[in-house]
């Protein structure tokens, strides 16, 4: 068993779904020192990558290429250009490839830190959604088994939001208000961890502690 | 906040229709025509200049297509960047085969599109540089001169970019008068009262009745300080003094831009002016053709922002230079 | 309403200095140095030009004292009419041996104070003729034409008969191709915010907040209706239905203003210009030279004005003919 | 006894002395339907006139004419300008004299009605500062005695102000509120009365009904 575009497809759909009640969470999030539009925004965005026909992609390189296309056309914001960054770099990785091993998915999502890092000249540490792709390449490094990659995601992301709250922001809008981020969530890593969550839901696993 | 507007989601498209319609010298262009450029075809051989950004702030940006000015300009909604797709668009309309630069504030959004723009363009041999407008002096320290936001400074740098681009310049030459413009020109910004994003349920920020924040960006970025009004004399001299601070040892000349942005009437702009021509003029400045009035505004945002362009006789011949879009004639 | 400016008692002055000092072509006459005239001499045998109103609408009224626009210009402090010393002074500056033209809006004051300065000119052998814009079609019936104020349209006047003038037509002929541009343009414009006069106590009438008013006139004075606001697209056809029920049987090009009072930005003007092009396409007109932006307003007021010229070939002509003043350059 | 320069420079005195008061009084009343000006606007012509060296004019005549050409150069309002024109009408009338009887005031009001009436377009009954003119012309035609005249010249603003506060306005400003300015003074004639009522404070005059 491996990731292919239905997993791809899969995984897009529940995010998508899932925006319904996440928008609004999001945009509150971000409204605390930023423009309060991270929950808009991601919707739109993943709003656009669910109306791409992943499941006919030729393979999964293409797949993600596809979604990496649909997302230039409809994001400005920061975060947006980095989620399209993501789908580039994987696109690049599985090009031409039909599947993906499970085991291959933390250096994949590694490589979409150092990409993200390099186009949002972000370092780690900053208090961005690059801590949280760190955390997650991290925490699914080795791992082949989907059940336990989703029960190590989810407890890496409970842990980075809650080790970077009392952070202050380095990076993006809430970086003027530095002081006053200490003890947010930052918007951006906020959005990844739900987005996982609601990816792997139906795995059924509960934190570890 | 009121607004004179349709379905909030319809804005920017019904805006940017609207202001092809009233000048037909712009088209959309592109999938999602969220890029203008200009209704005569690219000269062959002549360096595109394009820029973008979000909406919200006209003349800024895509009123500054015109000949001498900008070739094409990707625009995104408001207050956000252009999408990178528009930024490819406007790259492509510019396109003459003699590279394209990409002049665009300071913006992490907008960087970002504008840098996966270029390595697409790059891709179909199209030669890219960037040049970011950081006038906005509220925004960082001098040493840290290159984090500085981008705001109406960056009109300067449009206008002699362009000339230079229209009379031959090569893409090595034009990137380095925009970069010496940018380097060369400075802004201070007060802001009174706040705009608001059309659909949004309140205003982008908050100021009390009697207070002022120094030093705030177009888009309500921190300033300064806020604290009350204070009379447009002593504000003007704590602008220029905090610009002329910066000012280049060989400077002698300067343009001046005093903006509105937006519900800042004509007249408190001539006030304005009238203080700054004074102080500059105490300095030993010669004031070279003055700009007053809403050049880049952050719709109904109630303020006014000064920009100070220290001249060197490139620049000077080049802001000179003939020039026409629907809010900026010269000669 | 906060306001970048010093003590309330010196905005005209210091606004006028500051104007002047932007722009070199200008320059204050007369004994208080209300009165604004071009910098250069005026041409011997050549029919003046000359407006006046109160302050508070920049461009309106001195901003279009330019060439092939108006010679000279009477101001009064915010609100209120120019003095008749004023007055004469405007007259006395455009005074070229051939008499001279008073294009003024329809208010009382103003009416008064050029009657008496025109005795005062025939005093000294100027000829005078008076001709007074009347084109807000919310301020009296068509029966009643005579008694509506000016407002927004009077600009396309000041550019005909400025353009003739120029062209060295007669006094007789300059004010009646004035008078056949005012009985051929009609303005209707929507309030949605007030605006404060400098120093008073509060604004000058107020409005709720998800209220507009319809007809509501440059100063303030009430309009047709107040009622809730309404989609863009609603109000313009609203405006334009209005307009075009006075529309001359001989009508079938037509020059357009969409004017922002004040704090209504470039955007909502596009969306609104974007229906009007709509409309008057849809009548079967052509829209000639379209402007838009803020050409007629009331320091911060929001909302914006719609401006019909029925054009005819002579007005058209007029309209074209190359002009040069800081607010409005053709050619 | 008749009218001549330190008369009219003593009336100009106590009129601009009463301004102190007034100015608000009047705002108030032409801020209810009008732009509240009526009284800064008459301070600031009548601060005009104080400041004229009525007293040495040669002759009475071109006092007042010294009157007009201050005014015409301090204000641009309606009212302003009808004051002007008075000023004028009565300068012409008396041009050349050193004084005038008080017998023809009457007639001297009268004219400047008649002038005012021709400069401003305005009908009688309109319910503007002429309608006050008209009640003042009429209450001291035929008298002599300045006693007598200020007797009835008090009475007359009274009645006059009592009569037309109960119709419409169909002048100025207020015109656009015809059926709300009912009730109200018109803004032009409650200046006059005032401004009468204080030039003859010192005849102790007291109203007859
Ligand atoms: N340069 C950057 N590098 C890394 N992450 C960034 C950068 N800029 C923004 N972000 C992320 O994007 C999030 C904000 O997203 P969003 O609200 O969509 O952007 P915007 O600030 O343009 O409105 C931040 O919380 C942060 O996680
Ligand atoms: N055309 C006119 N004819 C007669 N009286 C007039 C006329 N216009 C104005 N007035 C008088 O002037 C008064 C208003 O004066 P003021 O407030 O100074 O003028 P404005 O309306 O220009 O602010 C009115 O109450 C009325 O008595
Ligand atoms: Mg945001
Ligand atoms: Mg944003
Ligand atoms: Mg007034
Ligand atoms: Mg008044």
């Amino acid at each position: 068993m491996a990731i292919d575009v239905n997993t791809l497809a899969d995984a897009i759909a529940r995010a998508n779904q899932s925006m319904t009640s996440l928008t609004d969470v999001l945009n509150a999030a971000d409204a605390k020192l930023g423009d309060g539009d991270t929950g808009t925004m991601l919707a739109r965005l993943i709003g656009a990558f669910a109306s791409v026909d992943v499941r006919n992609a030729p393979d999964l390189g293409a797949g993600f290429m596809a979604l990496a296309k649909a997302g230039a056309a409809s994001t400005g914001s920061s975060l947006g250009t980095l989620i399209i960054t993501a789908m580039m770099t994987a696109g690049k990785l599985t090009a031409g490839q039909k599947d993906m091993d499970w085991s291959r998915l933390g250096d994949t999502i590694a490589a979409i830190r150092d990409a993200a890092m390099a186009r949002g000249k972000a370092e780690l540490g900053a208090k961005t959604i690059i801590d949280g792709l760190d955390a997650l390449a991290r925490a699914v490094d080795g791992k082949d088994d989907p059940t336990a990659i989703a029960v190590a995601a989810r407890n890496a992301m409970d842990q980075v939001l809650a080790e970077f709250r009392q952070r202050p922001s380095a990076m993006g809008r809430a970086r003027m208000f530095a002081e006053k981020s200490v003890g947010l969530d930052d918007p951006g890593m906020l959005g990844l961890a739900e987005i996982i969550r609601a990816v792997i839901a139906d795995h059924g696993a509960t934190p570890l502690a | 906040m009121k607004k004179l507007i349709n379905d909030p989601a319809n804005y920017v498209d019904e805006m940017l229709d609207g202001l092809c319609l009233a000048h037909p010298g712009l088209k959309r262009v592109g999938d999602d025509r969220r890029a203008i450029a200009r209704d005569v075809p690219m000269r062959q051989g002549k360096v595109g200049v394009v820029s973008g950004g979000g909406s919200g702030h006209l003349p800024l940006f895509t009123g500054y297509v015109g000949q001498g000015l900008l070739d094409a300009c990707a625009i995104g909604n408001v207050f956000e960047g252009p999408t990178i797709n528009s930024c490819q668009d406007a790259i492509a309309a510019a396109n003459g085969g003699a590279g394209v630069l990409c002049l665009f504030g300071n913006y992490g959004g907008d960087k970002m599109n504008f840098e996966m723009a270029s390595e697409f363009a790059a891709m179909e041999n199209i030669e890219t540089r960037s040049v970011l407008g950081t006038d906005d002096i509220a925004s960082a320290s001098p040493e840290e001169a290159h984090k500085r936001r981008g705001v109406a400074g960056l009109i300067f740098a449009y206008k002699a970019a362009g000339a230079l681009a229209e009379a031959g310049g090569n893409l090595d030459a034009v990137a380095s008068v925009a970069q010496k413009v940018v380097d060369r020109t400075r802004t201070i910004g007060v802001a009174l009262s706040s705009c608001q994003i059309p659909g949004a349920a309140g205003p982008n920020f908050t100021i009390a009745d009697d207070e002022i924040e120094f030093g705030m960006g177009i888009h309500g970025e921190p300033g300064i300080w806020r604290h009350k009004i204070r009379p447009a004399d002593a504000l003007v001299d704590e602008m220029i003094s905090m610009l002329l601070a910066e000012r280049p040892a060989d400077a002698s000349r300067v343009a001046v831009l005093v903006n509105s942005l937006g519900s800042t009437p004509f007249e408190e702009l001539f006030i304005l002016y009238r203080r700054v021509a004074q102080q500059l003029d105490a300095a030993g400045l010669t004031i070279v053709r003055p700009l007053i009035g809403p050049y880049v505004t952050s719709m109904e945002m109630g303020g006014a922002s000064i920009s100070l362009c220290f001249l060197d006789d490139e620049i000077e011949g080049l802001l000179a230079a003939a020039a026409d879009c629907p809010f900026w004639k010269v000669g």
